[in-house]
């Protein structure tokens, strides 16, 4: 089980949190100006890299605050979490 | 036999137990194995594959061959235990496995003579016919019968398995010399610590001499110090989160507790594993490990044979044969696959005979072994049978040399790194904050090469490797032969390691094997992966106290006791128990939810919505965020009113839906689904967070807070206005919320309706709605179930998320265009409504169904233009038999639906062939929805 | 060609030895320097694909290069189950497909993957779960896939391990069979398509890592890949890789909607005949079944993060063994083996992602998230077509990659179908 | 030793965004996972824009305060007794040893969210939603069952 520092409460078990995907994927700002295959690569595409990963979590059975983090895949280890808008 | 004297034993406590039927004696602080290697018992099972006779390999939990089934009463039916880890306690019952009809006389052992026709994965080969399902009907089964061990218990286990999470500064694995010394300057330096170890009695190979462990009593002083014997770390997860299994098999039925430990530092003092030698029928029972006896000898006082021939490929077998000696065992002979053992002068300065390069061409013997042949070594390291000479014993003695036991550490996923010196896999580079320490880190020095002793072995018969799979050295090198290079390749075609002591015997010997095979060195060979658990782990142990109701919360509404006091049927949804109906004496189910549906429809019924999801939104900018989410215009929504609200997901499909009520500029109450509410907090907490951080607006869960009494009917105001206070009921239009009491209690009271009558959702506290439920059923309402509400919803045409809907639904779909606010820029999922697929014509929308035979259409029944089509154009969401308009109704989805009213179309039975229904308008009862309004 | 396995194969090689048995399959330590078509990942659809391009399309050399050893990836880590049971029509045509050419598979091969036909049962817990599988049992039945609804008692009597008492959290409300599956040896069908692969003149690469995809520069289209043992050219390129799709694909310069996580499995302590069939819950999430060895083989859930660690958590195997101790609660004192994890390639709507891709030349055949096993031959058969042709199989077509951009997605998974 | 004891009727109320109302109710703003008090009424930051407000009797607001009452939706017990931490390792993952008098949080214990809250240095507050409850009563009492037998 992970060991994941939140942001706002320090380290929690990983129980505690909610995965939400990769960070960074900006909506469309006027999603009518942009293609259908602009639209599905924001909706599906993903970078599933092997290696460092910008992702989101959600502490939910904590202080409920979406939150990002950097994670390498291989090893699974959490290098940094940063409040929404920081940069670490 | 049983010493005199010595052992770490009480022999003022006898202990009665039988094995197979028959009685026997031991001492507290025996095992099963010492016990009955103490009363002569030497036979203890019987081999997978060949059922070959077996007995006692080890002492500890690598034992490969006795395993045994336990039966501590009914529902406590236990097999495949290692006998050489069960503690001796009164009326201990015990049995062989995996033989018929008897151990000693085991008929199947006939498997052994078609051992040729049965190599490493003969059965790829072979079985394929004759006949399509020739495997699958004839040769299978019979498979089947021959394999397993023991026989899975019967009855439910009735004891508990309790869980318990700990944190440490540095948990100690292994209670050895250096697990202790470890844990001493651990708890030295402040640190809360916790060492466990697999044995009943702390202490590793200390326990080999007599007396007090030395350190043990220091630790049990020590108050930050927790010790666990009996405790087997077996999973290493991420961050040094350890679990760990303790056998506690307390009188009052609490088995095994899970420790889930997280440790800021971990030491492995886990030492090594003693290896066996490959030669010629060396799993005869009285063949043993070395070190095994030595155990056997020194903690439980039994000596496991008089007369001793030891194998030695590394001097700690000297030290056994020693011991033994001392014990009172003659030491027949050393055989030393060494050229020039260095022990050799002590030993015969023992009066002990040594044979330097010497091997054991074979065992003699039975169901216990009586002798071998002992021969010289030829070049290639294999024994020279012709020159052979027999050697009589009842005990054989191998001593292997030592693996670092290291499956904790590679679970850590640390490398293993190749050490020539300690011709052994050392532990390497590791990302945890992990310490090996003890053998484990460092083996116990070298002895005759592995590989060597490997390529001398490599064309001898029933060498075993993996004792319990029946693995040879022949298996291994025909493996290698038929192109199984790859190490896991090896392991899978012969299944060498994957018995149950996991590859912790002939794990080592087996990849030299194959190395030796392959012309390979063991580096260039590789080893597989250690998978967990480290020893098998009971599921209940995992599972803990999670079994019944405590399996997943049962979450009730409010007027549950009352419901359950009236005789109501219950159905789950999700994790909710709600009422399905309120059957009156001698009522059907069916019957029950007519008369609920017309007494909604005539008169009014009282539903517990209390399940539904309701979430309150707070703050200036709370309007444009739920404008911004919902598919709804809310700006102008004025406060009082409500409106249907829709929640799609980004990809256009419909998510959630619910009433979206205004109560003030800056303050909404939003109902969801009973399942969806959790999600759609989710989902709106993400974009109020993450896409939409500017605006001031806050969700809170309100759920729980409100209970829910749905009123409906066309009775439901004459029967409500008398228990109100402080508004017009008359003057509450449809879609409209206000503050009112209620009953004398403070109410949200809704003018709402999910049934097409006239209605309203009362939302007292919840604690508060039972006596806002008995008022009302004293006011004359009728208490209706989930039964009627889906009839009554489905009467009106109007959609439940989940049924009506897959996921793969649209509003366009549902014909609910006209939720979707006019003009909108954006709303989560409008950009994927616009997409050419969304608007086809021909897409599936909903339509009501006219059964033309009168029957009750079967939900999920597909749709075809003709009866004679076999491709579905849509399918039956909903089918109910309407007490208001004495036929059965369905809802359904059908491609381009809504131009196709007036159409027949056939519907699947299960019963039989085809059903004609005719496509209508989905709204069944009062089209114009003059009640609505009345 | 390979020697023939048969009985009195088997014999003769006993009287001598077994001396005479070769290597299952060739595994030439490098590649040539080009083929007409590369598939790249050895896995059972890679290999299935090679083996169904050489038998029935023969369109020149073929090679397939896997990183590691064949049927290493999720082939060699799954739990064998085996169904054709889908609710879309799209779906319940590739996965019957697969079920068919199981059903001859062993025969094909001369290899024997012991498919086993045992049925596979799949319990509804709630009114919801009720009507979603009469549902399903009445669209495979209108597509030719049998499937029958089974009462409690029938569950009972078809799975006699079964709890269906009332005191459990979830009673057992009814359940739906499929007697065409089953389960089979997973290693042999990896084993099993290389060596008659290999007999028909296909190059199995192991230990070969693709670093890069190499493409003409004017056209784009594909003309090689490197790899760990040099550079190899090929007309076409087929990617069966898996939980490393996305990996490869990047090469090509393409994003895939794809996501890869860990997916557990565990065996337990092997026993006697006690679990005849296989049987799934996706509401509470159990899936077991006993293979021939006599463990019972569980199916655990994805971790919810994504992963290449081949690693899970432990807190999803109690979660899974809870599962199954609530419907088998005979189960309780068995004992868990052994564990493992695997990368599964999951796609938004979770299903399949067979054909052609924007880069010439470049084919996929990916997404099957944890259900991949089960479709082994038909996935290599239709995508065999697919690359030979050029164009989809017509069993292919529905599993487009564009079908993200129009939207015409086959979710199985929201329509409440289970995964596995 | 540890008594599980029902949790008395409270008044609950969730404020967000802005603390200054909790002046008015004589409150100082605790930080971040701890809890203040003005006599009988408490007040807990379980989140950085998010205070629970816990009292007998429904304290007077003023005006513009974004509050949501929540009372009937919650439950639960107080853990009294040296004990406690050991009864709330059976499910709870948290290292209590470093979870003073005074601090609060939301967690988890077993299949249950809990808002855990150290009222003494031996009185804990463990409650959840109101349907939560008597699940999360039945697996303390089991577990409690187990500790002192």
């Amino acid at each position: 089980m992970l060991l994941i520092t939140c942001p706002w409460c320090g380290p929690r078990p990983e129980i505690e949190f909610r995965h939400a995907g990769e960070a960074h994927i900006a909506r469309p700002a006027d999603p009518a100006a942009v293609s259908d295959a602009a639209w599905a690569a924001y909706l599906y595409e993903r970078s599933n890299p092997r290696g460092e990963h910008a992702e989101r979590w959600r502490h939910a059975h904590g202080c409920g605050r979406f939150f990002n983090a950097r994670r390498h895949t291989l090893t699974d280890r959490i290098s940094a979490t940063t409040k929404p808008g920081e940069t670490p | 036999m049983r010493l005199p004297s010595g052992g770490r034993i009480d022999r003022g406590k006898p202990l009665r137990f039988t094995f197979d039927g028959r009685a026997y004696s031991g001492v507290a602080g025996d095992t099963l194995a010492s016990a009955l290697l103490a009363n002569g018992v030497h036979l203890l099972g019987r081999s997978f594959k060949y059922h070959r006779p077996r007995g006692l390999l080890s002492a500890g939990a690598e034992e490969p061959n006795a395993l045994v089934e336990l039966d501590c009463g009914p529902g406590r039916r236990e097999p495949n235990t290692r006998a050489t880890m069960v503690p001796l306690v009164e009326g201990l019952t015990a049995r062989s496995q995996n033989r018929f009809p008897s151990l000693r006389l085991d008929l199947a052992a006939a498997a052994s003579l078609f051992g040729p026709l049965l190599p490493a994965g003969f059965y790829y080969k072979t079985f394929l016919g004759p006949g399509r399902e020739a495997w699958h009907r004839r040769w299978e089964p019979l498979i089947r019968r021959m394999a397993g061990l023991g026989r899975a218990p019967e009855a439910p286990d009735p004891d508990r398995y309790a869980h318990r999470y700990a944190h440490c500064e540095t948990l100690v694995i292994g209670a050895g010399r250096a697990g202790i010394a470890a844990a001493l300057a651990a708890a030295e330096a402040g640190d809360r610590v916790i060492l466990c170890d697999e044995q009943p009695e702390l202490g590793g190979r200390r326990l080999l001499s007599a007396g007090e462990v030395p350190g043990l009593a220091a630790l049990r002083a020590n108050p930050r110090v927790t010790l666990l014997p009996r405790t087997t770390a077996f999973h290493y997860g991420l961050q040094n989160f350890v679990s760990l299994a303790e056998i506690l098999d307390r009188p009052d039925g609490l088995r095994e507790r899970l420790w889930q430990v997280r440790a800021v530092r971990v030491v492995l003092a886990t030492g090594a594993l003693e290896r066996p030698l490959p030669f010629r029928d060396n799993d005869r029972p009285g063949v043993m490990l070395a070190d095994a006896a030595r155990a056997y000898a020194a903690r439980w006082a039994v000596l496991p044979g008089r007369q001793a021939v030891l194998l030695a490929a590394h001097d700690s077998g000297y030290e056994a044969a020693f011991a033994l000696q001392e014990a009172g065992a003659r030491i027949a002979a050393i055989l030393d696959l060494r050229a020039a053992p260095p022990l050799a002068d002590t030993a015969r300065a023992r009066g002990i005979e040594v044979r330097a390069a010497h091997g054991i061409a074979a065992t003699r013997g039975g169901v216990r072994v009586s002798g071998v042949l002992a021969a010289p070594l030829r070049p290639d390291g294999s024994p020279d049978a012709a020159r052979a000479t027999p050697i009589s014993c009842d005990l054989v003695l191998m001593a292997g040399g030592w693996t670092p036991n290291l499956a904790l550490f590679s679970q850590a996923r640390g490398k293993l790194r190749w050490d020539a010196a300690a011709d052994a896999f050392l532990p390497g580079e590791v990302a945890e904050a992990l310490t090996c320490t003890g053998a484990c880190a460092t083996g116990r020095g070298p002895g005759h090469p592995v590989a060597a002793i490997a390529a001398g072995a490599l064309t001898a018969r029933h060498a075993f490797v993996d004792p319990q799979n029946d693995v040879t050295t022949r298996d291994i090198a025909l493996a290698v032969q038929e192109g199984f290079r790859a190490i896991e390749h090896v392991k899978r075609y012969t299944t060498t390691g994957m018995a149950t002591d996991q590859g912790k015997v002939g794990g080592m010997l087996g990849l030299a094997t194959a190395a030796a095979a392959s012309g390979r060195t063991v580096p260039e060979t590789g080893h597989t992966t250690f998978r967990p658990p480290y020893t098998p782990v009971s599921f209940g142990t995992l599972a803990g106290r999670h079994r019944g109701p405590l399996f997943d919360p049962i979450r009730t509404p409010p007027s549950h006791e009352w419901a359950e006091a009236r005789g109501a049927v219950f159905e789950p949804v999700g994790q909710w128990q709600r009422a399905r109906a309120y059957p009156q004496a001698g009522e059907a189910l069916r019957e029950a939810v007519a008369r609920e549906c017309l007494a909604v429809r005539q008169q009014a019924g009282l539903l517990d919505a209390s399940t539904l999801g309701k979430i309150e939104i707070t703050g200036p900018d709370a309007a444009e965020l739920l404008e911004r989410c919902y598919v709804n215009a809310v700006h102008s929504l004025r406060p009082g009113r409500c409106r249907y609200a829709l929640l799609l997901r980004e990809d256009g499909f419909l998510f959630d839906d619910g009433v979206l009520a205004r109560l003030a500029e800056d303050r909404f109450h939003l109902t969801t689904t009973t399942g969806g509410a959790a999600h759609v907090l989710h989902l709106l907490e993400d974009y109020a967070q993450t896409e939409f951080p500017e605006l001031r607006a806050w969700l809170t869960s309100t759920t729980e807070h409100w209970g829910v009494a749905a009123l409906q009917g066309p009775a439901a105001r004459e029967m409500l206005a008398p228990l109100v206070r402080g508004c017009d009921l008359a003057a509450l239009p449809h879609m409209a919320v206000t503050e009112a009491e209620v009953a004398g209690i403070p109410a949200r009271l809704f003018r709402v309706s999910f049934t097409g009558e006239p209605g309203y959702e009362i939302n007292v506290p919840s604690d508060r709605l039972p006596a806002l439920w008995e008022a009302l059923i004293d006011a004359g309402a009728t208490p209706y179930g989930t039964d009627a509400m889906h009839v009554l919803r489905a009467e009106k045409g109007y959609v439940i998320v989940g049924q009506e809907t897959d996921g793969t639904v649209t509003p366009l779909d549902l014909g609910l265009g006209w939720a979707i606010g006019k003009g909108k820029r954006d709303f989560i999922g409008k950009r994927s409504l616009a997409r050419a697929e969304m608007q086809r014509p021909d897409r599936r929308q909903l339509v009501g169904l006219a059964p033309l035979d009168g029957r009750l259409p079967e939900e999920g029944a597909q749709l075809l233009a003709t009866s004679g089509a076999r491709v579905a154009e849509g399918h039956v969401t909903s089918a109910y038999a309407s007490a208001a308009l004495g036929k059965p109704i369905a809802l359904g989805l059908l491609a381009g639906g809504r131009a196709r009213h007036g159409e027949t179309v056939q519907a699947t039975r299960l019963d039989c062939p085809r059903q004609p229904l005719l496509v209508v308008p989905p709204v069944f009862w009062d089209p114009e929805g003059k009640r609505l309004h009345g | 060609m390979a020697q023939r396995f048969s009985f009195l194969t088997l014999a003769r090689e006993a009287l001598r030895g077994h001396a005479g048995w070769h290597p299952h399959w060739r595994s030439p330590e490098r590649p040539q320097p080009a083929y007409d078509v590369v598939i790249l990942g050895g896995g059972g659809h890679g290999l299935a694909t090679a083996y169904y391009l050489a038998k029935e399309h023969k369109p020149g050399r073929i090679a397939v290069l896997e990183k590691g050893w064949i049927g290493g990836g999720n082939t060699g880590r799954n739990t064998t189950i085996i169904r054709s049971n889908y609710l879309f029509p799209e779906s319940a045509a590739l996965y019957d497909h697969a079920v068919q050419l199981w059903e001859g598979l062993s025969a094909e091969l001369n290899y024997n993957v012991m498919f086993s036909p045992r049925g596979v049962l799949m319990l509804a817990h709630s009114e919801h779960d009720v009507q979603s599988f009469k549902r399903h049992v009445h669209a495979n039945r209108l597509a030719g896939v049998d499937n029958e609804w089974l009462t409690p008692a029938e569950c009972k009597e078809f799975c006699p391990p079964l709890d269906i008492g009332a005191h459990i959290r979830y009673p057992v409300l009814g359940g739906a069979l499929q007697r065409r599956g089953g389960i089979a040896r997973h290693d042999a069908v990896a084993w099993g398509y290389a060596r008659a692969a290999s007999a028909l003149g296909v190059d199995i690469i192991e230990n070969c890592e693709v670093t890069g995809i190499a493409r003409d520069p004017r056209s784009g289209a594909v003309t090689g890949v490197e790899t760990s043992k040099g550079h190899v050219g090929c007309g076409k390129l087929g990617v069966v890789a898996a939980g490393s799709t996305s990996l490869v694909m990047v090469m090509a310069g393409l994003r895939m909607p794809l996501e890869s996580f860990p997916l557990q499995a565990l065996v337990s302590e092997p026993v006697k005949p006690v679990f005849p069939c296989v049987a799934m819950s996706n509401t509470i999430h159990a899936y077991i079944s006993q293979s021939d060895k006599g463990e019972l083989v569980i199916g655990a859930g994805t971790d919810q993060y994504t992963s290449y660690s081949q690693a899970g958590n432990v807190q999803i195997l109690e979660h899974t063994l809870e599962a199954i101790c609530e419907i088998f609660p005979i189960f309780r004192r068995m004992r868990m083996l052994r564990a493992w994890g695997g990368i599964v390639d999951v796609t938004p709507d979770r299903s399949p992602i067979i054909g052609r891709t924007p880069v010439p030349g470049l084919y996929v055949n990916c997404g099957w998230g944890t259900g991949g096993f089960k479709a082994t031959p038909g996935s290599g058969h239709v995508f065999a077509a697919t690359i030979a042709r050029g164009e989809p199989h017509p069993i292919a077509a529905p599993f487009s990659l564009d079908r993200f951009v129009t939207g015409r997605v086959i979710d199985e998974a929201a329509a409440a179908a289970v995964m596995h | 030793m540890v008594e599980i004891v029902p949790l008395p009727p409270l008044r609950r109320y969730v404020l967000r965004g802005d603390p200054a109302p909790l002046g008015a109710l004589g409150l100082k703003v605790p930080p971040l996972l701890q809890a203040a008090a003005a006599g009988a009424v408490h007040v807990l930051a379980l989140g950085p824009d998010e205070w629970w407000v816990m009292a007998e009797a429904p304290p007077a607001w003023p005006g513009g305060a974004w509050v949501t009452e929540v009372s009937a939706g919650r439950a639960g017990v107080s853990l009294a007794g040296p004990d406690a931490p050991l009864l709330l390792a059976e499910g709870c993952p948290l290292d209590l040893t470093h979870f003073p008098a005074g601090a609060c949080t939301r967690t988890l214990f077993g299949k249950v969210e809990i808002l855990l809250w150290r009222r003494g240095e031996a009185l804990w507050h463990v409650e959840t939603a109101r349907s939560f409850a008597p699940h999360l009563a039945a697996h303390l009492a089991e577990a409690r069952a187990d500790l002192l037998a």
